[in-house]
């Protein structure tokens, strides 16, 4: 469960986040989408605390994570992420990529980490991937890692920012049916991104962002299909 | 022009000796000089500007200055400081490795900073500590990275410690001035200094870039 | 006598009176020939034969070291070295940081020239080039002539580099010493330089050996130069490197 | 320790003109090294593997010898030779020119090559002959780029040029050891010249930094 | 028109052109379609000489590019190529970046130029940018200046290689629509896409490529709706 209150961020004098009131309950997906530099990868960023809030706050679980007091790292163990640029570690094997965290952080049993590991290969299909390094693999297979990886520290909650928008578009399938299955077994979900098969598949509610506000809200459906605002039909106009 | 091959001949057991210790020179000062380097590099990362003050004008003076200076300055100056009297050999090492470690700290934080910060945002994202994500993530593909401009940093340190030389190191270049000293030719001396130095030079660089390419393949 | 100087080892050898011989770390700037001069390595030269006479006769052992001109100073003054032999000139300035043995040498500058230079005398040198080894009396004498830091001087790290300056046409002359001159005349005849004296114009200077201040070393070293004048090994040494008589007499009338 | 200002007073007109100096050689060096550096780098790129050889040594050699060796070797033998006597001016200048110009043949082609492919392909899409390309297109780009890296040199240059101390030209470093050869001391002289070296290069630095930033908002 | 036969090209051991043989009527659209690395870019290069062929014939407007006689930047003028990165000459202004060409290559007066480089950028929609520097546009109106670009030197071919694959999903819909405008009045062009939509709205013919060999083509509705091929049907089900 995510709480987002009058969340702002500013950047210089760039202000980029106007004030930002967001609830994702458990189980929920949550896709946001909206035009380049509406703010919607900082928002997600300050979810997870990659970004200093500038002001409000955000409940991860009940937890205030711009309360001083937080550890900020065990939250953010509660929270997974993927890039679009996927971000695996280059210097390590696929298998390693996935076990660093585990290991390091919560200090699991390396034979365990591992087992977990190739569990989590075989769901996301790269079961024979293991042990290779992640310059050799596909950009779809690079992100399905990824997503592998997050997942390894058993995450209450995942954010995704575009994880489909570098990659080919015969590499696009593979990555959003490993979300779609991530989606039905009831993970919590915020997903930036442009799919809109994938928001209206699985999506519970599209947030559409735009000048760091969130214009409107609602079903994929409905949203879709109805835009009650002018900058919400001209955006969706633009790219269904 | 006559050139004297003989006096070269003569000489041979010298330039030897002074090859010898121009690459042990090398060799201690690059290995001093990249630990100081690290550390230096370090400090000047800090985030409070004040403490890394310090750091940042070692870098300046060590690179602003020429090397000469540093290195009368620590033989003459510092060296006796502490021990009361000269030594060739001390205050060059010296002088080397502070002159190197200034350039090798510019080398590592180039080397953190051409990390693309993605990937530390995705180790903490995976909850490691700032300290963890460093450790586990940046340095290694940092330090794979700084190989190249640090064998290049070798390959100029070999150079330098010619200056060596001026207070009378019996290093290689010291043997050539010897030599034309002796014989009040300009031409025998530093034509064989020269090619010396270069071989070292272009072994090492040519060394370097087989490490590099299997460096890249792996 | 014993010296409280650092940087003195003992060598643990014993001589037959029963005393420790002491072995004195002598340095030396061994690009001075033929005083002091690296032959392929190893540090030789007239004083070099001198300081080892003058120790044999003392009692000690020397361990001779080749540090450079500049740091010849540094050594003494810190007394990490016992003395200093580098055909080094007795002058007010250095008495006053230093303390000297009795003369051992006597010298004076003299200019080296191109066979055929108009330059005859010290005077003839001003408005022409003249190369010197920096921090050196010949330096000292030639701005004299030419005006401190003249445009006109070329100060180099050695008298090597110095002569070889000349001897390439950057310069019309050099000043040294007579005893770097006259052997470089004499070993390289076929560079058709010559030595130009000039008593008037470059004064009588003497060589002393270098000492810490106050070092208790001085007497041992006095007497026995001294024995060294008398037992006729001076003259055997001066001979052997300069090939002429040594005048023993105007050295020991400046005791 | 006693720091006799007096002394630096005593010489501060010398450390003037050796200054100025150090600035004339090193203005003159770079402006002539750049001029043959480029013409260098375009030497060491033409496509025939043979023509290019030489090229290639000269950056070889100048880049894998010190440039101590340069100097003694320019001085004593090289300008001899032509101007029947040593010059000390003109083989600084000389050596300073040739040294220089092998780095920056490298900047030059590394300033070149950093422009993106598709710059060139667009250009000859566009019907541009190869000269064509390289003179409206990758040249101007390439320029732009590697005004940091000469400007870098220049610093460089700067220090260098303190080993024409060695052959007695008149420059900073001359007049540092002049002082220290006539009392004798080391503080005074080398820290005086230190400060007036850091002074430069710091000021050509921050000058340079400002350029760039100018460029970059262009 | 351009004639393609038996087309072959090899980087070192890879044989990315197997043989290729095409023809492009005048006035035709041909869209080329397939994975990535299947060599459609290469095709595209190798049509204006971008890269030099191994093997084979490519005639333009009725002259061989292979033959060492041709003069490649004459031919070069008449075919216009768009990359998927634009490739705007940075130290120009927009203007500048079309008139560079005419003046240099075809020596046509300055004023000329200017005159026809301001009307294309009014049929761009982008007549007010004539004297901005290309790094403050956005991707879309930097793909559009890119085709007014090659416009400005009245090609008779115009080849395009993923034109909006590096833009924004909203900035597509711009680039596209000066295409369609383009194929209407009638110029003849080889498009590199993975925009269906626009495959099926102006495309003539569409070729499917794989492995450096067209195994298939037919008109888009036809290969779109029954592709014959294994492969073009697997390709098909993943990008649709
Ligand atoms: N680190 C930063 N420093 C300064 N400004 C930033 C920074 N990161 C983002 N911005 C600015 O914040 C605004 C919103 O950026 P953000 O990346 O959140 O947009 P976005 O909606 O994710 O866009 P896109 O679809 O292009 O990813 C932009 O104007 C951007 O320039
Ligand atoms: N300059 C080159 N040198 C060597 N191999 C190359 C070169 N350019 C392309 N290739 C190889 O040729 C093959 C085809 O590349 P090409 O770029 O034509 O594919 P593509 O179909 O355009 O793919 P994409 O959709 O990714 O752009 C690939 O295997 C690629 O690695
Ligand atoms: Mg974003
Ligand atoms: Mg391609």
């Amino acid at each position: 469960m995510i709480e987002v209150k009058q969340l702002k961020k500013i950047f210089g004098t760039n202000e980029v986040l106007k004030e930002i009131n967001v609830t994702v309950k458990p189980q929920e997906v949550v896709v946001v989408i909206g035009p380049s530099g509406s703010g919607k990868s900082t928002f997600l960023r300050c979810i997870n605390m990659l970004e200093t809030i500038t002001a409000g706050h955000v409940l991860i679980e009940g937890i205030d994570i711009t309360d001083k007091k937080t550890d900020i790292n065990k939250v953010r163990t509660e929270v997974g992420m993927v890039f679009q640029q996927f971000n695996l570690f280059p210097h390590k094997t696929v298998i390693e990529n996935i076990m660093l965290a585990p290991v390091k952080v919560r200090k699991v049993p390396a034979e365990k980490a591992r087992a977990k590991g190739l569990e989590l290969l075989r769901k996301v299909g790269l079961e024979s991937k293991a042990e290779v390094y992640p310059d050799s693999l596909s950009g779809g297979q690079k992100q399905r890692v990824a997503i592998a990886r997050a997942l390894a520290m058993e995450p209450k909650i995942m954010l995704f920012d575009e994880p489909t928008s570098a990659l080919d578009p015969e590499m696009v399938g593979e990555v959003l049916e490993v979300m779609k299955q991530l989606a039905k077994e009831g993970m919590t979900m915020v997903v930036v991104t442009h799919e809109m098969g994938f928001a209206r598949e699985v999506g519970d509610r599209v947030l559409f962002m735009d000048g760091g506000i969130i214009v409107e809200e609602g079903e994929p459906k409905e949203l879709f299909e109805n835009p009650k605002e002018e900058r919400t039909k001209s955006f969706l106009s633009k790219v269904l | 022009m006559d050139f004297r091959w003989d006096l070269i001949a003569e000489y041979a057991p010298f330039f030897l000796k002074g090859t010898l210790l121009t690459i042990g020179l090398s060799i201690v000062s690059i290995l001093i000089g990249t630990v100081l380097g690290l550390l230096i590099g370090l400090g000047k990362m800090m985030k409070r500007k004040l403490l890394a003050l310090p750091f940042k004008w070692y870098i300046n003076f060590f690179r602003g200055t020429p090397l000469m200076v540093q290195i009368l300055l620590v033989h003459f100056g510092l060296v006796p400081l502490f021990l009361g009297t000269t030594n060739a050999i001390v205050a060059a090492i010296l002088a080397l490795s502070l002159n190197s470690a200034a350039y090798i700290a510019e080398i590592f934080r180039a080397g953190i900073q051409s990390i693309d910060k993605g990937q530390v945002e995705a180790a903490r994202s995976l909850g490691m500590t700032h300290v963890q994500a460093m450790r586990y993530v940046i340095l290694p593909q940092a330090f794979k990275r700084m190989i190249p401009p640090l064998g290049n940093e070798f390959v100029v340190l070999i150079k330098d410690s010619s200056l060596a030389a001026l207070i009378a190191a019996p290093e290689l270049m010291y043997w050539g001035r010897a030599m034309q000293g002796q014989y009040m030719r300009a031409w025998e001396p530093y034509l064989t200094s020269a090619a010396i130095y270069l071989v070292l030079t272009l072994s090492l660089s040519f060394l370097l870039s087989r490490l590099e390419r299997r460096l890249a393949t792996e | 006598g014993t010296s409280e100087t650092g940087g003195t080892s003992k060598t643990g050898k014993t001589n037959e009176g029963g005393g420790e011989k002491k072995t004195l770390r002598v340095v030396t700037d061994a690009a001075y020939a033929p005083f002091e001069y690296q032959d392929k390595g190893e540090v030789v030269g007239f004083d070099i034969d001198f300081v080892k006479a003058v120790a044999k006769e003392a009692g000690y052992d020397v361990k001779i070291e080749h540090v450079g001109w500049d740091p010849i100073f540094v050594e003494i003054k810190g007394k990490t070295a016992d003395f200093a032999v580098s055909a080094i000139t007795i002058n007010k300035e250095r008495k006053q940081t230093y303390d000297f043995t009795v003369p051992y040498f006597l010298s004076k500058n003299e200019i080296l020239v191109p066979k055929g230079s108009s330059i005859k005398s010290a005077q003839d040198l001003k408005g022409k080039v003249v190369a010197v080894q920096n921090g050196t009396t010949g330096q000292e004498v030639t701005e004299k002539i030419l005006g401190k830091n003249s445009k006109d001087l070329k100060k180099f790290e050695n008298n090597n580099l110095a002569i070889l300056e000349m001897k390439n046409g950057g310069a019309d002359a050099v000043v040294a010493d007579n005893g770097v001159v006259d052997t470089y005349v004499k070993n390289n005849p076929k560079d058709n330089f010559v030595v130009i004296e000039d008593d008037g114009a470059f004064e009588k200077e003497f060589y002393g050996l270098l000492l810490p201040k106050g070092s208790e070393l001085k007497a041992d070293l006095d007497k026995a130069i001294n024995k060294v004048f008398e037992n006729g090994t001076y003259a055997e040494i001066y001979k052997k490197w300069f090939n002429k008589e040594a005048d023993i007499q105007i050295l020991k009338d400046q005791q």
